[in-house]
């Protein structure tokens, strides 16, 4: 790396702490310009917070911030976009009922006189943005009507707006697909090209080692050190991250495939999805793999009885059942960890424990009274068994990690030991050691007899914990592939509905 | 723009079918009783109405513009007593009496300049205080009434002036002064709402605060902004109607707020904020009056009057509810 | 308006029906009436206490032509500007209950209504009779509740019980006047403060008997209504039977029937030419302990 | 040793914010008026609180579940009425009155909580529709009418407003214990916390198999319970009632719950805080009472106190003063 040049923007010795947790200890950081620099760490390791203290969102205790070796105080959003620092933040930060380009140009709207939106400026640029970003909506669309993943596309399209130093990226690809990564990549290279200098935070190794050129470490909200790229690997990261190396091999000692736990036949709903037909026995993972839109999530809805189908049946153990609401499909055995966490998942404002137990609070009693000893075992149960991070099982949900967050609604749903366990996308966001945990949780519900459906937008996760994987296109089911025969190409090619994925 | 005008339109369809229902209903159930001589569906009659509507209208389009930020203002009802104190009070100030006639601008000026002054005081303690709107205002309803009754006792506050009064009842086709008041401030705040940064602004903090601030707009000063309007409004609407009557009781305004909010949530504007447009509030006000008046036309006694509207507004809920349905494909939540 | 052959339709809008039986009792017996005359089709409306729907209420009923208006005004100086556009309209206009300010006589046909002023000062005399009767008026102590504040009854009442009072009785003290709201819960809440803070009460004065009887509750619970002489107005049934039980000393006879009944054949005397006087007021008497039985118990 | 207890004092305080604007306040007004404190004095004003009271609680219940109840005035004039109603109606008398009236104030609580729960419509508009037609509905029973009790010796009725036990009124008792009963109902049963779960996320609520058009009818069937509590308790006190006695109460009544500390956005409130809300605006409009104040002059310092008691709480907690709002 040039490292004769003037760092873009650099912290030393950040403190910041919340009620009962120091976030950060004493950490210090540097980028380049023109260099993509990767923050790793654990789940609550701090890497959000830090980057907030850079974005003006979060006031340290201790410590400086200096943009081009000039030492700046940030105290607001408006002051750090102002020094050149754009943040794209981990969980979206959008107005649904706004525009596609009101949202990327937010807070920046071009003016006219009277304070008049120049309108046509302002979808002008945002055009050529969005054309740069190669998707598939427009300027005028309101963002609420967009998918996650496109709406995750305007909070990326942001970055270009202005002429940043610095561009700050928060997981940007927990929602995103492969075709969309893609893009997002050639975006990064070109800002880095232009010498702005890129903070990259993301929990995939894969991505790291290849869009990265330093890799910082923290751990606990402490500094662990810098790595350059080039001269390392995946294990040395990891041992850093988290002080043990992980065994990632793929661990498919089957289990005994009992019987058929739950099949589907013909079903369809309306749009969305048509005339989907599969199985999953006990003892299987069943994995769903397509593209956005592809109609996943809205088949694991109906089954949940949150969606009612326009045609088809669903058998539990060769019973026809039917299912209206998720009470019933709770009672049924069916679980599903929903796709979005903070909307679908949690009560932000409870506990962590209450949040864990809500599906069965009404068992949690003694009496006619909740019982605090039956749901605290519970918590601490699955706090250590997902390695969960919280001061405590008071901590509001609101208050815990991204990742945290999630393992929490794994861990309610684990907590209702059901017989059809279906996660959607279960390791959004989750750090790589608490990922292979959580895909080694699936197996091994499997293995006790458990029939598991995972939906996953990440082909190394179906591939690594799947026995047999539904390829979807369009709402239909392309084709049903076996670990034995599945291959990536014929995978992708399944979901973007190309015929090959037929043969092979 | 025009389209997403026209999408809104029909986004806020119920409130216009309910419109058009009622204008046929007393039409109808009116002439069948035959109580009186005139149509209900007369064009002076309707032109009327506007005026009426003035009051609550030119408060209900505040009001709109606080929702869609994201707050609420609850002391409207003492704001418009109040501004209306003081610009009755203000002709007899020795300054400006010997105006004559000319003092009438002064007074409005002072009853203006008090409505920014009370939605200076709303917005500033939101903004610097942090406390939620719906309290500092529901505080802030007392305070001023207070305030109210502190400017002259129990008594009403009483200066005809009947120049002034003429100003009032001074009309262009048939329009009077207050109804082309409420007409032009619905334009004005609603190319506020749909074409400037504050009031695209307004929104974006309306429907995802934290992503404004992460984005840098500043809130504090919107949110202060949107206040004084609606304290300048809440005084213009006083302006307008004392300007006519010439006296204010110290109760006087009560229950505004209700009326207007119930106006501006018919008229779509989500009571969380973010979502709603000032021609929707303009359809939810004119709703609202005709009701009032229709139940009045066709002889409805009070109990029935309070029953029917009380239904009514449910009725409503219920129909935009089923036009706004997402249909088969939507999600049971 | 010329004399009318066939039948005459009056319009009248009411100040708040529903808020207390006086009102409600007032437009049943104004309906009633209205019925009985096959020459009157009547409009009725109510504008809930509030100015503004009472001004939008006025100008619907110029809108459909009516012959001759009642109003029982909210306001009564807001309303002048309304009642000009009716006269303007060659609509008679007749005020009903309480009156409105000077500046608007010249729009307006007649008043006919109770005289409150009157009634305050009447009030303000039954509580110094008794006073002398029982020996005490040279020191005691009165508290006043008044009405809603702002309203032209409430205040006209307090007004004239405050002026009469020092004149009959002065070294009587009032020592405080707080309003009910012509509730009698509020009252009572009131007068509960009133006794906590002031250890000698020997009078209370109440702008209606409702919120009179609200009082009496309070000092009843506090175990000091017996060294009270609690003087009310507008005559309600259960001052009445407050007073038929020796716990409630006096208050003023007002009929709503009358009220009603008196503002309707002034609106016909008007439509048919007649001569009437311009103050109406209608006779309500001092009602007290003493001479009740000659009052029939109100039916409201 | 001291340190960590002060750090302890520290961290009460700032959890209960509104708790020490409350100590505060009576402090103040102590010092100015003796009789403040003064034990009759206290028990007239919780005695006149516990109507406004008992209201609170139900509408606590209906606010963390995620909604409003602006019907709660309007409906305690209904009860009141139809109780004084059924009360002299011949063959009634208060044993067969006081559960006729309550099976219909719940009635139209279940309405409410059916238009709100299971048609999901906007609580704030159907209460507020609700406001109106109950009036309707109120004066169409009473014919626009008061009710009064005829015989007030004769009938055991008015035990509810103005008996005492134990040397404590009635209706303070009955105020502690519904409001003991529903603190525990929110704080410790499965019921509890599923109102508080729907009102923080409903959504996620639902997704995690919790019937929330359920909770959220039984949050009104609550609010309703309590709202026929306090119409019997003012009926009783007063032995009549105008057709109007609870106009106007339904913002005093949220007030007082947010006051307490609960979010209008949901999710968030206790009963006991609730109970510290409704002392507070007791205690504030009986110290100016006792203070001599105009009426106006207590509307004023109302709304001061108010601000500041919120204010102060909400400071605590964030442990700035001024709001980080930009
Ligand atoms: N607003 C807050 N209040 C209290 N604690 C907080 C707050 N925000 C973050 N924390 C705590 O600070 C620590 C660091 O959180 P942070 O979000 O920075 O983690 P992260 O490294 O981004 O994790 P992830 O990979 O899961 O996103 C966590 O322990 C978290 O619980
Ligand atoms: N292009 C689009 N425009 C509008 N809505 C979309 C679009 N794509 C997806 N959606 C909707 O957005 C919701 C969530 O989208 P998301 O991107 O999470 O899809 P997904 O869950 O990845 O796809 P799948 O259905 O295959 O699981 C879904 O209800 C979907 O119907
Ligand atoms: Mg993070
Ligand atoms: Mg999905």
């Amino acid at each position: 790396m040039t490292t004769d040049r003037k760092p873009a923007l650099r912290l030393e010795g950040i403190v910041k702490t919340f009620p009962g947790v120091r976030a950060l200890d004493g950490v210090s950081f540097e980028v380049y310009p023109g260099e993509v620099h990767a923050l790793m760490g654990e789940n609550g390791a701090g890497k959000s917070t830090l980057m907030k203290v850079l974005g003006g969102i979060y006031q340290p205790e201790e410590g400086r911030i200096f943009v081009d070796e000039q030492e700046t105080v940030m105290t607001s959003p408006l002051q750090a976009k102002a020094k050149g620092v754009m943040f794209i933040h981990q969980e979206l930060s959008l107005a649904n009922e706004l525009s596609v380009a009101e949202n990327i140009y937010l807070g920046a709207l071009p003016r006219k006189s009277f304070g008049r939106v120049d309108w046509k400026m302002l979808f002008d640029r945002t055009d050529a943005i969005l054309d740069r970003l190669k998707v598939g909506f427009n300027a005028r669309t309101l963002v609420g009507d967009l998918s996650i993943a496109n709406q995750q596309m305007v909070e990326i399209a942001r970055a270009l707006t202005v002429n940043a130093r610095a561009v700050i990226f928060d997981e940007p690809t927990a929602s995103l697909t492969d075709a969309e990564k893609v893009v997002l990549f050639e975006v990064i290279e070109s800002l880095q090209a232009e010498g702005v200098g890129i903070v990259y935070i993301s929990h995939r190794m894969e991505e790291i080692f290849k869009m990265t050129d330093r890799i910082s470490v923290l751990r606990d909200g402490s500094y662990r050190g810098t790595l350059t790229t080039a001269e390392t690997n995946e294990d040395e990261v990891t041992n850093m991250m988290i002080g043990r190396s992980l065994d990632l091999s793929r661990n498919h000692a089957h289990a005994e495939l009992g019987d058929v736990a739950l099949q589907v036949e013909g079903l369809s709903c309306h749009a969305l999805f048509q005339d989907v037909s599969f199985e999953v026995r006990e003892g299987e993972v069943l994995g769903f793999y397509g593209l956005v839109g592809a109609g996943r999530t809205e088949i694991a809805e109906t089954l949940f009885g949150l969606r009612t189908p326009s045609a088809g049946k669903i058998f539990l153990k060769g019973q026809e059942i039917r299912i209206h609401s998720p009470i019933q499909a709770i009672q049924n055995g069916i679980s599903l960890v929903p796709e979005s966490r903070k909307e679908q998942g949690l009560v932000l404002g409870m506990s962590c424990r209450d949040n864990i137990t809500l599906p069965q609070v009404d068992d949690m009693t003694a009496g006619p009274f909740v019982s605090d000893g039956a749901e605290i075992s519970i918590f601490d149960q699955y706090r250590d068994k997902l390695e969960i991070k919280t001061p405590s099982w008071r901590t509001a949900v609101g208050n815990l990690s991204g990742g945290n967050q999630q393992k929490i609604v794994i861990g309610k749903w684990l907590s209702m030991r059901p017989e059809v366990l279906i996660v959607d996308e279960p390791t959004r966001g989750i750090d790589v050691g608490s990922k292979a945990e959580i895909h080694n949780l699936l197996r091994d519900l499997a293995k006790q007899g458990y029939a598991v459906i995972v939906i996953s937008s990440e082909m190394p996760e179906v591939l690594h914990v799947a026995d047999r994987i539904v390829a979807m296109y369009h709402g239909k089911v392309i084709r049903t592939f076996t670990a034995e025969e599945v291959t990536e190409d014929s995978l992708i090619q399944a979901i973007s509905g190309i015929e090959g994925g037929k043969a092979a | 723009m025009q389209r997403e005008t026209l999408k809104n339109l029909l986004k806020n369809g119920a409130i216009w079918g309910f419109i058009v229902l009622e204008l046929v209903f007393f039409q109808v159930v009116g002439s069948v009783l035959s109580l009186s001589e005139t149509a209900f569906i007369d064009p002076d009659n309707m032109l009327l109405l506007l005026k009426q509507s003035a009051p609550i209208g030119i408060i209900a389009v505040g009001m709109t513009v606080i929702m869609i930020n994201g707050n609420i203002d609850l002391s409207v009802g003492a704001t418009y007593a109040l501004a209306g104190i003081v610009m009755l009070d203000s002709m007899t100030w020795p300054i400006f009496v010997g105006l004559g006639d000319w003092a009438i601008p002064f007074a409005w000026l002072m009853a203006l300049l008090t409505g920014c002054a009370l939605g200076l005081i709303n917005g500033l303690i939101v903004w610097k205080t942090g406390v939620d709107a719906f309290i500092v205002t529901l505080g802030a309803m007392l305070g001023f009434r207070g305030l109210v009754f502190m400017y002259n006792g129990q008594q009403p506050t009483y200066h005809l002036n009947w120049t002034m009064v003429d100003i009032a009842e001074w009309g262009v086709f048939g329009l009077q002064t207050s109804a082309l008041v409420f007409i032009g401030v619905s334009l004005l705040v609603w190319l506020m709402m749909t074409r400037t940064v504050h009031g695209r602004n307004a929104y974006a903090i309306g429907n995802n605060r934290e992503a404004a601030v992460n984005a840098g707009i500043r809130v504090g000063p919107h949110i202060l902004i949107n206040f004084v309007l609606i304290g300048f409004l809440a005084a213009l609407s006083a302006v307008a109607f004392y300007s006519g009557s010439g006296s204010v009781n110290p109760n006087d305004g009560m229950l505004f707020e209700l009326w207007a909010i119930t106006a501006v949530v018919l008229g779509g504007t989500k009571l969380a904020g973010g979502a709603g447009s000032i021609v929707g509030t303009f359809g939810g006000v004119i709703a609202i009056q005709l009701l009032r008046k229709g139940l009045g036309h066709i002889g409805a006694q009070t109990e029935t009057v309070n029953l029917v509207i009380g239904l009514i507004l449910i009725a409503v809920l219920l129909l935009d509810k089923q036009l706004n349905r997402q249909g088969q494909q939507e999600l049971k939540l | 308006a010329e004399a009318h052959g066939g039948t005459m339709t009056i319009g009248i809008t009411q100040n708040n029906v529903g808020v207390d039986s006086y009102q409600t009792t007032y437009e049943e017996a104004f309906i009633a009436a209205a019925e009985a005359n096959d020459a009157v089709d009547v409009v009725v409306l109510d504008a809930g206490g509030d100015v503004a729907r009472q001004i939008a209420q006025m100008q619907d009923l110029i809108q459909q032509e009516v012959d001759a208006i009642i109003i029982w005004p909210t306001n009564g100086q807001a309303v002048i500007p309304a009642v000009r556009e009716a006269h303007q309209a060659d609509i008679p206009v007749i005020v009903t209950n309480s009156n409105i300010a000077e500046d608007g006589f010249d729009f307006v046909s007649s008043f006919s209504g109770p005289d409150n002023i009157t009634q305050g000062s009447r009030s303000a005399e039954i509580m110094c009779d008794r006073f002398i009767e029982l020996g005490i008026e040279d020191e005691a102590r009165v508290v006043e509740i008044t009405g809603q504040p702002g309203y032209t009854t409430a205040i006209e009442r307090s007004d004239g019980f405050q002026d009469r009072l020092p004149e009959v009785c002065p070294n009587v003290t009032l020592v405080d006047s707080q309003p009910g709201n012509w509730n009698r819960e509020d009252s009572q809440r009131v007068m509960e403060a009133f006794l906590t803070q002031y250890d000698d009460i020997d009078g209370v004065y109440s702008g209606d008997d409702n919120m009179g009887v609200g009082a009496l509750n309070a000092a009843i619970a506090a175990d000091r209504a017996e060294g009270i002489t609690f003087v009310g107005a507008t005559n309600f049934a259960v001052g009445y039977d407050a007073m038929g039980r020796g716990e409630y000393w006096g208050s003023i006879y007002q009929s709503p029937v009358d009220d009603a009944e008196a503002a309707l054949q002034t609106a016909i005397d008007v439509l048919n030419g007649e001569e009437v006087p311009f103050l109406n007021y209608f006779d309500t008497p001092k009602i007290t302990q003493d001479n009740m039985d000659e009052f029939d118990r109100p039916v409201f | 040793m001291a340190e960590t207890n002060l750090k302890a004092l520290g961290g009460l305080l700032a959890r209960q914010g509104i708790l020490v604007a409350f100590v505060v306040f009576m402090i103040a007004f102590a010092l100015w008026n003796p009789r403040f404190i003064e034990i009759d004095n206290v028990f007239s004003v919780i005695r006149s609180s516990a109507i406004l009271g008992v209201m609170a609680l139900g509408v606590t219940f209906v606010v963390i579940g995620g909604n409003l109840d602006l019907s709660v005035g309007s409906l305690l004039s209904f009860s009141a009425i139809v109780v004084l109603d059924l009360h002299e109606t011949p063959g009634f008398g208060p044993a067969l009155a006081i559960p006729a009236m309550y099976a219909m104030t719940m009635g139209i609580g279940a309405v409410i909580g059916f238009l709100v729960g299971y048609l999901k419509l906007n609580s704030l508009i159907v209460t507020l529709g609700m406001l109106s037609a109950i009036h309707g509905l109120t004066l169409t029973w009473s014919g626009g009418q008061n009710m009064d009790i005829a015989n007030q010796q004769e009938t055991w009725f008015g035990i509810f407003g103005r008996g005492t036990a134990l040397g404590i009124p009635i209706p303070v008792l009955m105020f502690g214990l519904l409001a003991a009963v529903l603190a525990i109902i929110l704080a410790k049963t499965p019921f509890g916390r599923k109102v508080y779960a729907v009102g923080g996320n409903g959504t996620a609520a639902t997704f995690s198999g919790i019937p929330r058009a359920r909770v959220v009818f039984f949050t009104y069937i609550i609010s309703s319970f309590c709202v026929a509590t306090a119409g019997l308790i003012q009926a009783s006190r007063t032995m009549g009632a105008q057709n109007t006695v609870g106009q106007g109460m339904e913002l005093e009544v949220l007030a007082a719950v947010i006051l307490g500390g609960a979010s209008l956005l949901g999710g968030s409130g206790t009963v006991f805080k609730t109970v510290i809300g409704v002392l507070i605006l007791g205690f504030i409009q009986n110290g100016l009472l006792l203070a001599g104040l105009e009426f106006y002059v207590q509307f004023v310092v109302t709304w001061i106190i108010i601000i500041l008691a919120v204010w102060l709480d909400i400071a605590t907690k964030r442990g700035k003063l001024w709001s980080p709002i930009a």
